[in-house]
């Protein structure tokens, strides 16, 4: 395993110290050292954002805290929830007053540990609800949509939510948005090398030499089906389809596309992808309003990519139009 | 019966056995899972010996701490699981002086019951659960057919390997493994794996604590 | 190979394709296929700033396309200079009258192509001046600086530079400072894992499994030592030694430090070294007063990092500290 | 002598020579430079096959067209170094009818020259004039000596492997390999290793033209 390491069972906390010192004009530590939040939270008279998840998914989950993005952030081991107490933190960060928006993925860990943390929270008077990510159309048929992950979704998710609380929405208007930002929203994504768990090693898993994995998960779950490794163009096929089909998108709806890097594909290789998904989308008569590529949301040292794709209307584009500034987005 | 005043060897045990099962865990989770669990019980479990090993702490004391440092420094699915389970088995077992067959079965109901609250899964979902219940219902048995506290614990040593087991042809109905669906049928669930662990290091901690105290069981 | 190509030969072509489309807002094409602008090119009374390199290093260079960035950039092969046709189209698409700065790496190639082109240039009555970034302090000794690679401290050359064209200073102004930052910045570059050139289709040296390798070249030209693979910690005190010593940066200093993963290595990975570099150089007292941590100029899927530290004045100061807005540095 | 309107053939059988080491040529280019030697090279060259493989074009024609396509397609240090060295030899040829071997020895000088415009390398450099140099002089020489233009043609075949080979022991002092300094020796020079390609299949190329339209050399 040729990485950057001290103490693999201490890489958590030690990447917390250097991204607090490098992004100190952002992000500030708080009392409890697993969770982060934005120099100005809580934001006066704002409903709080607080989101977390395991670590391992850079810019994922800390890279998001900032300026019109989340308030507060509880910080996971690798592929491992947060504590419950680490949300509890983060929600008391996160709010000013005005309830918390707790706009996370669904896993079993976190949504265990997101509830522990509402009930301590209701207790203590903070008013918190949530929004669960389940974008992932490949991890779950779609009549149990209930059951499937979250992706890259999740930015689109907080980019919505956060920008709704920036314009002063109550906190059921800001779940009513980031909750419609998730469900117009899917993702996919294709595995191509299996990661590494700096503790473990060694991959926990194999995607052969030659063959691609897809309908991954960010944690290398395994996904619907392993096939031989296929072109570019092939890849963006099949995903658009994926994609396209579940939600379904159709002619004439205005989008927002999010290509992203597991991690160790070189970022070239995600606008080759790019050009063929803008090429079958644009066939489709599908109108793409927005574009993000690059390595948004990754799995250590994974390659490969998700396809990620929310319809717009008119309040989804105004909010994801927004100015924002965190370490992982940045926009004028 | 053992004194709960000298039951700390038995959870330093259960530690033990998670540490030497480390790299195990990590490879059935790595099947169907994310392939952390052996990574993160192991770091629960070891934070707990490490702080506790020479500090004087009771059996049920002891429960109590490694739940709490499960819940509050772990997180993922286990810091919920395994600290809701041992957190409600010390509640139980609070108090008493000495832990005899029934009180031991009460508190592992007490474990069982406090997941059924925070979790939906039941027999047969491929999880901890699949490992639990079985042991908790044999130690019903047992103590219905008034075997001895030794007699019972090697029957829930038994139900929780066989429990274990049944997962393997189980398909997954909850956690990570459960959006693989036929996909998950064919390897064991990593937290039925670790609970059995957990269960016959309780098991033969009692059984060496109980022979060191020799006829108290 | 694990890559998602479709023909590795065109793989340039089809990146600058996604490219376009994915930051219509920030980018535009040019005549020349080789050529991207920025949408605001040539700005009007500024002097024009123009680069160019080899492809691979995402996001360098067309990632430093935009606001008070670079206005043009030529477009190489993999690792290949861009022709000096290309650059010439560079010249041409930055220049507003006002003459323009062509701030480049020590490259062999480029060295020939820039030159030929600035021949052509200047019988179209096209000034250009140029800065040749050389601040990889492990490429030559420090009696042949004239002979070091340019490395991620071009970044700081094109953030200086085009924030002091923005100010509207004169060529010969713009020129002086982009020269000041690129001589007050050291590079070094450790690498864990070769790169693949997709065209080659396997790794073209090797690095063994526990070693790593020093002073490694953006391109995997081969470094100044190899040896055993190091912890984080001390990765990092061997980075800081070498850059810090070459220049030498001393007691009371100001600097900028960019820490730039290869490619493929996890970003988290980057925080953890450099919590460490902060450190080390907190306790030389040097100060830091800008940092920069991600993937900022990369090689292909090579796993590794690069470490550039620059020592400020107040007018560099003043320049990094200058809004700007591209897809590989966003500033506010 | 050959005609040089013949003469497509010999520039096709450099372009050939040069697909057919694309790979070696990209290892040795690996070994102390970034390994793109041989994709670049080819890709300009089979650029020129493609694109004039049934056109009519002269030997002098057809070096110009690759040198543009290698200095305004390919880019790298070959574009500017072959570009200028086939555009020098190609100037040097325009008009003529036919090459011999006075004509053919001007014109592999003109591309030196032209090199040393754009380049500071000189012999011992560890570069493609390491190959080049000693072709140049061995024409000169058999020139001198009233060889024919077939025998000069092995003779510069000859020197260019032996120049080839010496960059082996020399350590780098232009390009990617000359910042490894000592760590550079005991290795070819790619430059020089397609620079020897190249003037090998030129050779081999004029020399089977010459058998076709036989005595004519
Ligand atoms: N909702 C759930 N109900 C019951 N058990 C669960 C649930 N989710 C997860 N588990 C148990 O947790 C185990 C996985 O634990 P671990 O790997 O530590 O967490 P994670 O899946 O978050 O990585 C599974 O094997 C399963 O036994
Ligand atoms: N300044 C120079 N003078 C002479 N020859 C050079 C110079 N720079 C490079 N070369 C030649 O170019 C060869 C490398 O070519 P190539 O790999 O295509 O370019 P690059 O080094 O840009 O990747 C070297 O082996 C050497 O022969
Ligand atoms: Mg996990
Ligand atoms: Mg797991
Ligand atoms: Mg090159
Ligand atoms: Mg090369």
């Amino acid at each position: 395993m040729q990485r950057i390491l001290n103490d693999p069972d201490n890489i958590v906390d030690e990447m917390l110290v250097g991204f607090t010192k490098a992004h100190a004009d952002i992000v500030t530590p708080t009392n409890n050292s697993r969770v982060l939040k934005y120099v100005g939270a809580p934001c006066k008279g704002r409903v709080g954002v607080a989101t977390g998840g395991g670590s391992g998914h850079k810019p994922a989950f800390v890279g998001y805290i900032g300026k019109n993005m989340c308030d507060a952030v509880a910080v996971g081991e690798i592929c491992t929830s947060p504590t419950a107490i680490a949300f509890l933190d983060a929600f008391r960060a996160a709010d000013s007053g005005k309830g918390v928006a707790c706009l996370y993925g669904n896993y079993s860990g976190d949504n265990m540990n997101v509830k522990m943390a509402i009930r301590m929270a209701t207790k203590e008077g903070i008013e918190v609800k949530t929004v669960v990510a389940n974008d992932d159309a490949a991890s779950a048929p779609k009549d149990q949509c209930e059951k499937r992950r979250g992706v890259a979704g999740e930015i689109f998710m907080w980019k919505v939510g956060c920008a709704k609380a920036a314009t002063g929405a109550s906190l059921d208007e800001v779940i009513t948005s980031a909750q419609k930002a998730i469900d117009n929203t899917r993702s996919v994504g294709i595995g191509l090398t299996p990661c590494t768990l700096p503790a473990v090693g060694h991959p926990n898993f194999t995607i052969e030499e030659g063959t691609m994995e897809v309908g991954i998960g960010h944690h290398g779950e395994p996904g619907i089906e392993v096939c031989p490794l296929e072109s570019a163009d092939q890849m963006a096929r099949r995903m658009v389809d994926i994609v396209v089909n579940d939600y379904p998108f159709v002619e004439g709806n205005e989008v927002a596309v999010l290509v992203s890097g597991l991690g160790a594909t070189p970022i070239m290789e995600l606008y080759v992808l790019y050009a063929e998904v803008e090429r079958l989308l644009h066939k489709k008569k599908i109108k793409i309003y927005k574009t993000y590529v690059g390595n948004y949301f990754t799995s250590l040292d994974m390659m490969g990519v998700t396809l990620t794709i929310m319809k717009l209307d008119d309040e989804l584009k105004e909010l994801m139009d927004m100015e924002a500034y965190s370490v992982g987005l940045k926009q004028a | 019966m053992f004194k709960n005043a000298e039951g700390k060897s038995i959870v330093l045990n259960m530690a033990k056995a998670i540490h030497d099962n480390k790299a195990y865990l990590g490879e059935i989770d790595g099947l169907i899972g994310d392939g952390d669990h052996g990574m993160n019980m192991n770091k629960g479990f070891s934070c707990f010996s490490e702080r506790f090993s020479d500090k004087k702490i009771t059996f049920s004391e002891g429960l109590e701490e490694l739940g709490m440092v499960l819940l509050n420094e772990i997180g993922g699915s286990m810091g919920p699981i395994y600290g809701t389970i041992f957190m409600e088995m010390a509640d139980t077992a609070n108090g008493a002086d000495e832990i005899d067959l029934a009180l031991f079965s009460k508190m592992l109901d007490a474990g069982m019951e406090g997941l059924f609250r925070i979790v939906d899964a039941r027999v047969g979902d491929k999880t901890v659960v699949d490992t639990l219940s079985p042991a908790c219902d044999v130690l019903h048995e047992a103590l219905a057919a008034k075997k001895s506290f030794l007699e019972a614990l090697e029957n829930m040593k038994a139900a929780a390997i066989v429990g274990m087991e049944s997962t393997k042809s189980l398909v997954a109905k909850f956690g990570r493994s459960s959006r693989l669906g036929e996909r998950s049928r064919g390897v064991l669930d990593a937290g039925a794996v670790s609970c059995c662990i957990i269960l016959c290091a309780m098991a033969d901690g009692i059984k060496k604590l109980s022979s060191d105290q020799i006829g108290t069981i």
